[in-house]
């Protein structure tokens, strides 16, 4: 394994951002999130290495915003241009396993045989993602209790594996991509260090046979006792890595404009309300509770994952605290 | 691993759509016209199954799922209800001929062709509900032979929103073996046709049929669907087409889902017998 | 304060056992030490769900609008903020006094939540902001009364904030606000819990109106937050909901409290929820107002 | 864009106008042959009151460099009270405008009654002036640059 003493973290830092686009998890101004290493270098941001991020590095495969194409609307004739996707490759450091597994519950939806999504593709074909385990899981933590390997990153997904020894860094490349990456760096010692402990998880619960369960339970008065006290907000959705449902919208300026795919959440009114006014999911109750199932139940059935990964973004985000672990929890009995 | 960029590889992005021009515009209703759409080069943009959708845009607009109510050689149809609080459909309305449109798709399953071979077919719709239905009626026309007796009962509120005229009185009724059907809402001077609503209508029509296709607004859906399994129909042979807000069309943007299924994706084409499988969310 | 909570108990057992109230809403425990989260009581069985601690921040009166449409007579606790918002949706005539009970509950200010979540387990928590500024901390309208009131410990409104942005040049007002309101998801759920934030159909929510772009960025997050501002201007209570939910730590009440200092200033001071009758700031003028714009 | 480059900025004003008096006050500033430059856009507005604080933030967000809401004098309001409801939501408005950094120059409200032509002429004249000093806005500007090739019309 290759590593590097945390006191020389900038050396590598520099090294990645000489050769490739650098995001790192940072803290802006109290919100932390992935962000370009210039920002920690100019001081706008602290390097935020304590735990996962609350805006999940799923911005880097599908942004809050991002332009489809742009076209070009004049009288009764029409242009469209698609956009340039990255040329250059960019270096995710940091990236903790829930959001790998993530990314994979992502691939499934945007890398599908039918429609397979070219922009995200672009995305995941650049990104070089360093995947750090956590020894020190927060509070809000229960990925393992949604079957992730804390020692070992999603593989499909991550291209480095990184481990934090305390007082310095160790690196193992995963993919070939990682390989490659790694071979570029100078400076690395090398160690067959042991893997670091890692601290139990507190949120700990069993989920088997969670989506047979819920297939019986659509008219379950469970569903009222959750979603009262929920806001229909859009915090758990932005937040949630594994959240994808996207609005297309556009962006315009005289006979110029920019098609924008950008987030969406089911917690919204807007989402489901049809030209007419037909509202298939019209409450609270049918929102969470599509939310819920989509997690646990749809998406296990379509793809045969959970969507869920444990990350805890939304329980320790919910402002009225709608926790899903409890309600996991209280399904399994 | 090889570093792609975005243009040595040329990838189809389905979410960007192909110019298409509008050749014609037909005044279907007062708030329903049809497009006659092109690609600039004079082809059909794409082959569509009956039943099945395309997205339709003014990209300084707006975009919306549409279902193909009829092809030709070099076309595509598509019928439009104009909604007054729909921004989209008001725009489309006020274009004229020679306009370029984005048109993208063909999306979602369409009708089962297969199922409905060699079968006595009852088609019900209303309003605007006969587009996609319209679509399957003349894929059975064409290959008049494939398929059985043909009944179609179409209801509109009134004489003047009723759909595709022209097809309802002059050119179905001369198709061989069969029968078109066709009510208003509420009485109205000049008509003497049959008045009532459309779930009635089945009920007092009781056509003999083996396969239904239904398509309306959701309350004719949910009371005629019934009506039909009391005919004697069994589940899988009762289809009807669900219709959901939608904004991808490939199974990605999430809203349209029915429990796991996606209405853009695997619709909008349900049997009674699916639907009793799903979520009552629609 | 378990005084407190086994009066609320046994109210809320009483009020359901009677049939009074057949909702009683208060708070329960949540995930974390520091999670008190709202809860809904429909049976008197389950009253001991209900808890009083230093974390009960979540102003419970917005619940209220759920059950508009129902048969339900709701009892819900409320400190002060709780009233004030209770007072202004009763002004707004989103919520109609006769369904409801409010049950009085003095409060000597909640803690931050959002620090303690930072903390280590067993350090001393601050009071949230809004709750350190607090001016109201007793019930200003109830229909019974637990615990004793408590003496306030602000008396006037505190703008020191607002006055230290106010002394910024234009560049540094901008550029702060810009780094702000970058962070800012538009996740709305500042408005979706802010009790004068009760339209029936939000302007955010009509993205086919053209009136908010879907897009992200500082400019487009700015247009919202003024926007929501105004809305609010002279019908905010200053139970600081909005900053205390936001998942980016927008300050949120900086905006609000810009708007309450000028009505302040310009109008004569003005609070909001204190009162169900009376003019509201902006939906009233009075022809001697200050003349700027000769 | 040329604007930007601050010697030969041209301000972009954007006027909302009360239809009752600044806008008949612009129309007799013309009709009067007073001079004032072409900078100006004036919107028409049935009554002050129904300019929306958003239209400003929009104005801004769009390019404009600075926003003028004009409306009858106090008392003089076709709608009887319109534009007493201006003056409060302005008084604030202006003051939050200035709280998110927009330059108090660039915003302004004034009461141009229709027999004040010459006033109108005088407020745009001065505006354009400060506002040419203080050079472009770029202030919660939202801006949007994007190439697309241009297509063939044969109109």
């Amino acid at each position: 394994m290759k590593t590097i003493e945390k006191a020389k973290l900038d050396s590598l830092f520099a090294q990645l951002a000489q050769n490739y686009s650098l995001l790192v998890p940072v803290d802006y101004n109290g919100l932390t999130q992935f962000a370009p290493y210039s920002q920690v270098q100019e001081g706008v941001s602290q390097l935020y290495l304590d735990g996962n991020v609350t805006v999940s590095p799923k911005t880097a495969y599908l942004p809050q915003s991002e332009a489809m194409y742009k076209f070009r609307a004049q009288g009764k004739k029409l242009a469209i241009e698609e956009m340039a996707g990255l040329d250059k490759q960019q270096v995710l450091f940091g990236v903790r396993h829930c959001d790998t597994k993530a990314i994979q519950c992502l691939d499934k939806v945007f890398l599908d045989e039918k429609f397979e999504d070219p922009q995200y593709k672009n995305k995941r074909e650049q990104n070089i993602v360093f995947s750090l385990a956590c020894n020190n899981p927060k509070a809000t933590c229960f990925c393992e209790s949604m079957g992730l390997d804390r020692a070992h990153a999603e593989a499909s997904v991550a291209d480095v594996q990184v481990y934090d020894f305390g007082d310095s860094f160790g690196f193992e490349a995963i993919s070939d991509k990682g390989k490659a990456c790694l071979d570029k760096l100078t400076g690395l010692g090398e160690t067959a260090s042991k893997l670091p402990d890692q601290k139990p998880q507190t949120l700990k619960f069993d989920v088997a046979g969670l989506p047979e369960k819920l297939k019986d339970m659509f008219e379950d008065p469970i569903w009222d006792e959750y979603s009262f006290k929920c806001l229909n907000c859009g915090t758990c959705s932005y937040i949630c890595p594994t959240c994808h449902c996207f609005d297309i919208n556009n962006k315009i300026r005289g006979e110029v404009g920019v098609k924008l795919r950008t987030w969406d959440s089911c917690m919204f009114n807007e989402y489901t309300l049809m030209a007419g006014g037909h509202q298939p999911r019209a409450g609270k109750k049918e929102r969470v509770r599509n939310r819920f199932l989509h997690k646990l139940q749809y998406f296990n059935e379509k793809h045969d994952m959970s969507l869920c990964v444990g990350c805890g973004r939304c329980v320790a985000k919910c402002p009225v605290n709608v926790d899903i672990t409890k309600f996991i929890r209280q399904v399994i009995g | 691993m090889k570093t792609a960029s975005a243009s040595d590889v040329k990838r189809i992005n389905n979410l960007v759509p192909k110019i298409g021009v509008v050749k014609e515009i037909l005044d279907e209703t007062p708030d329903v016209k049809t497009f006659r759409i092109s690609t600039p080069e004079g082809e059909r943009p794409f082959t569509p199954m009956p039943g099945q959708l395309g997205m339709y845009s003014l990209p300084a607009v707006g975009e919306a799922m549409f279902s193909v109510t009829n092809y030709g050689d070099d076309y595509i149809d598509m019928s439009i209800k104009k909604y007054n609080d729909g921004v989209l459909t008001s725009v489309l309305h006020a274009m004229e001929e020679g306009q370029e449109v984005g048109i993208r798709g063909p999306y979602g399953n369409g009708f089962p062709i297969d199922q409905f071979k060699g079968k006595d077919i009852v088609f019900v719709a209303g309003g605007i509900g006969l587009a996609p239905v319209r679509s399957l009626i003349l894929y059975c026309m064409r290959n008049r032979e494939d398929f059985g007796k043909l009944t179609i009962i179409y209801g509109g509120r009134s004489k003047d929103d009723l759909c595709f005229k022209e097809d309802l009185f002059e050119n179905w009724p001369k198709v061989p073996n069969t029968e078109v059907h066709v009510t208003i809402d509420r009485p109205q001077e000049g008509w003497d046709g049959h008045v009532g609503f459309v779930p009635d209508f089945v009920k007092e029509i009781a056509p003999n049929a083996q396969i239904a296709a239904v398509c309306g607004p959701p309350i004719l859906i949910k009371l005629t669907l019934p009506i039909l399994s009391q005919m004697g129909l069994p589940d899988e042979d009762i289809i009807t087409t669900l219709e959901l807000r939608m904004k991808c069309g490939i199974g990605k943007c999430g809203r349209c889902n029915i429990g796991s299924c996606y209405v853009c994706l695997d619709g909008p084409v349900f049997s009674q017998a699916q639907l009793n499988n799903m979520p009552k969310e629609y | 304060m378990s005084d407190i909570q086994s009066e609320m108990r046994a109210t809320a057992k009483q009020l359901l056992e009677s049939g009074e109230a057949t909702v009683v809403i208060g708070w329960e425990k949540g995930t974390m030490p520091y999670n008190s989260t709202p809860v809904m009581i429909r049976s008197a069985a389950d009253v001991d769900k209900l808890i009083w601690d230093e974390y009960c921040q979540q102003n419970l009166s917005t619940y209220l609008i759920d059950f508009i449409y129902t048969e339900d007579k709701v009892a819900i606790f409320a400190k002060g903020c709780d009233t004030r918002a209770y007072n202004r949706l009763i002004q707004d005539k989103r919520i109609s006094a006769d369904k409801c009970i409010v049950i009085g509950v003095p409060c000597s200010g909640m803690k931050s939540a959002k620090a303690a979540a930072k903390l280590p387990e067993g350090a001393e928590v601050p009071m949230s902001k809004a709750c350190k500024e607090c001016r109201y901390p007793n019930p200003v309208v109830f229909d019974r009364k637990i615990g004793q009131d408590v003496t306030p410990w602000c008396t006037e409104k505190d703008f020191s904030d607002v006055e230290a942005i106010e002394a910024m040049d234009q560049d540094a007002k901008a550029a702060f606000w810009k780094e702000q309101y970058t962070k800012c998801i538009r996740c709305y759920a500042c408005r979706n819990i802010c009790p004068a934030c009760n339209c029936t159909n939000c302007i955010f929510d009509q993205s086919a109106s053209g009136w908010q772009s879907k897009d992200i960025n500082a400019s487009e997050n700015q247009f919202y937050g003024v926007t929501r501002a105004f809305h609010v201007a002279g019908r905010c209570i200053e139970c600081g909901q909005c900053e205390m939910v936001c998942p980016s730590d927008v300050p949120i009440m900086l905006m609000n409290k810009k708007f309450i200092k000028d009505i302040d200033t310009l109008f004569g001071a003005y609070e909001a929820g204190l009162e169900t009758e009376g003019p509201v700031p902006l939906s009233h003028y009075e022809v001697s107002d200050p003349e700027e714009f000769m | 864009m040329s604007n930007n480059s601050v010697e030969n900025f041209e301000p972009k004003i954007l006027v909302f106008a009360c239809n009752w008096c600044t806008y008949a006050g612009a129309d007799l500033a013309g009709t009067s042959r007073l001079q004032y430059p072409p900078n100006v856009r004036v919107l028409r507005v049935p009554c002050s009151c129904r300019v929306n604080p958003q239209f400003v933030i929009r104005a801004f967000q769009r390019g404009i460099d600075g926003v003028l809401v004009a409306g009858c004098h106090p008392g003089d309001c076709h709608y009887t009270t319109g534009n007493y409801y201006t003056r409060r939501r302005f008084l604030l408005i202006t003051r939050m405008m200035e709280y998110m950094g927009i330059d108090p120059k660039r915003f302004h409200t004034r009461w141009i009654s229709g027999a004040e032509g010459p006033k109108f002429q005088q407020v745009v004249t001065e505006m354009i002036e400060e506002v040419k000093a203080i050079g472009p806005n770029d202030k919660l500007r939202d801006d949007m640059k994007v190439e697309v090739k241009a297509v063939e019309t044969n109109e």
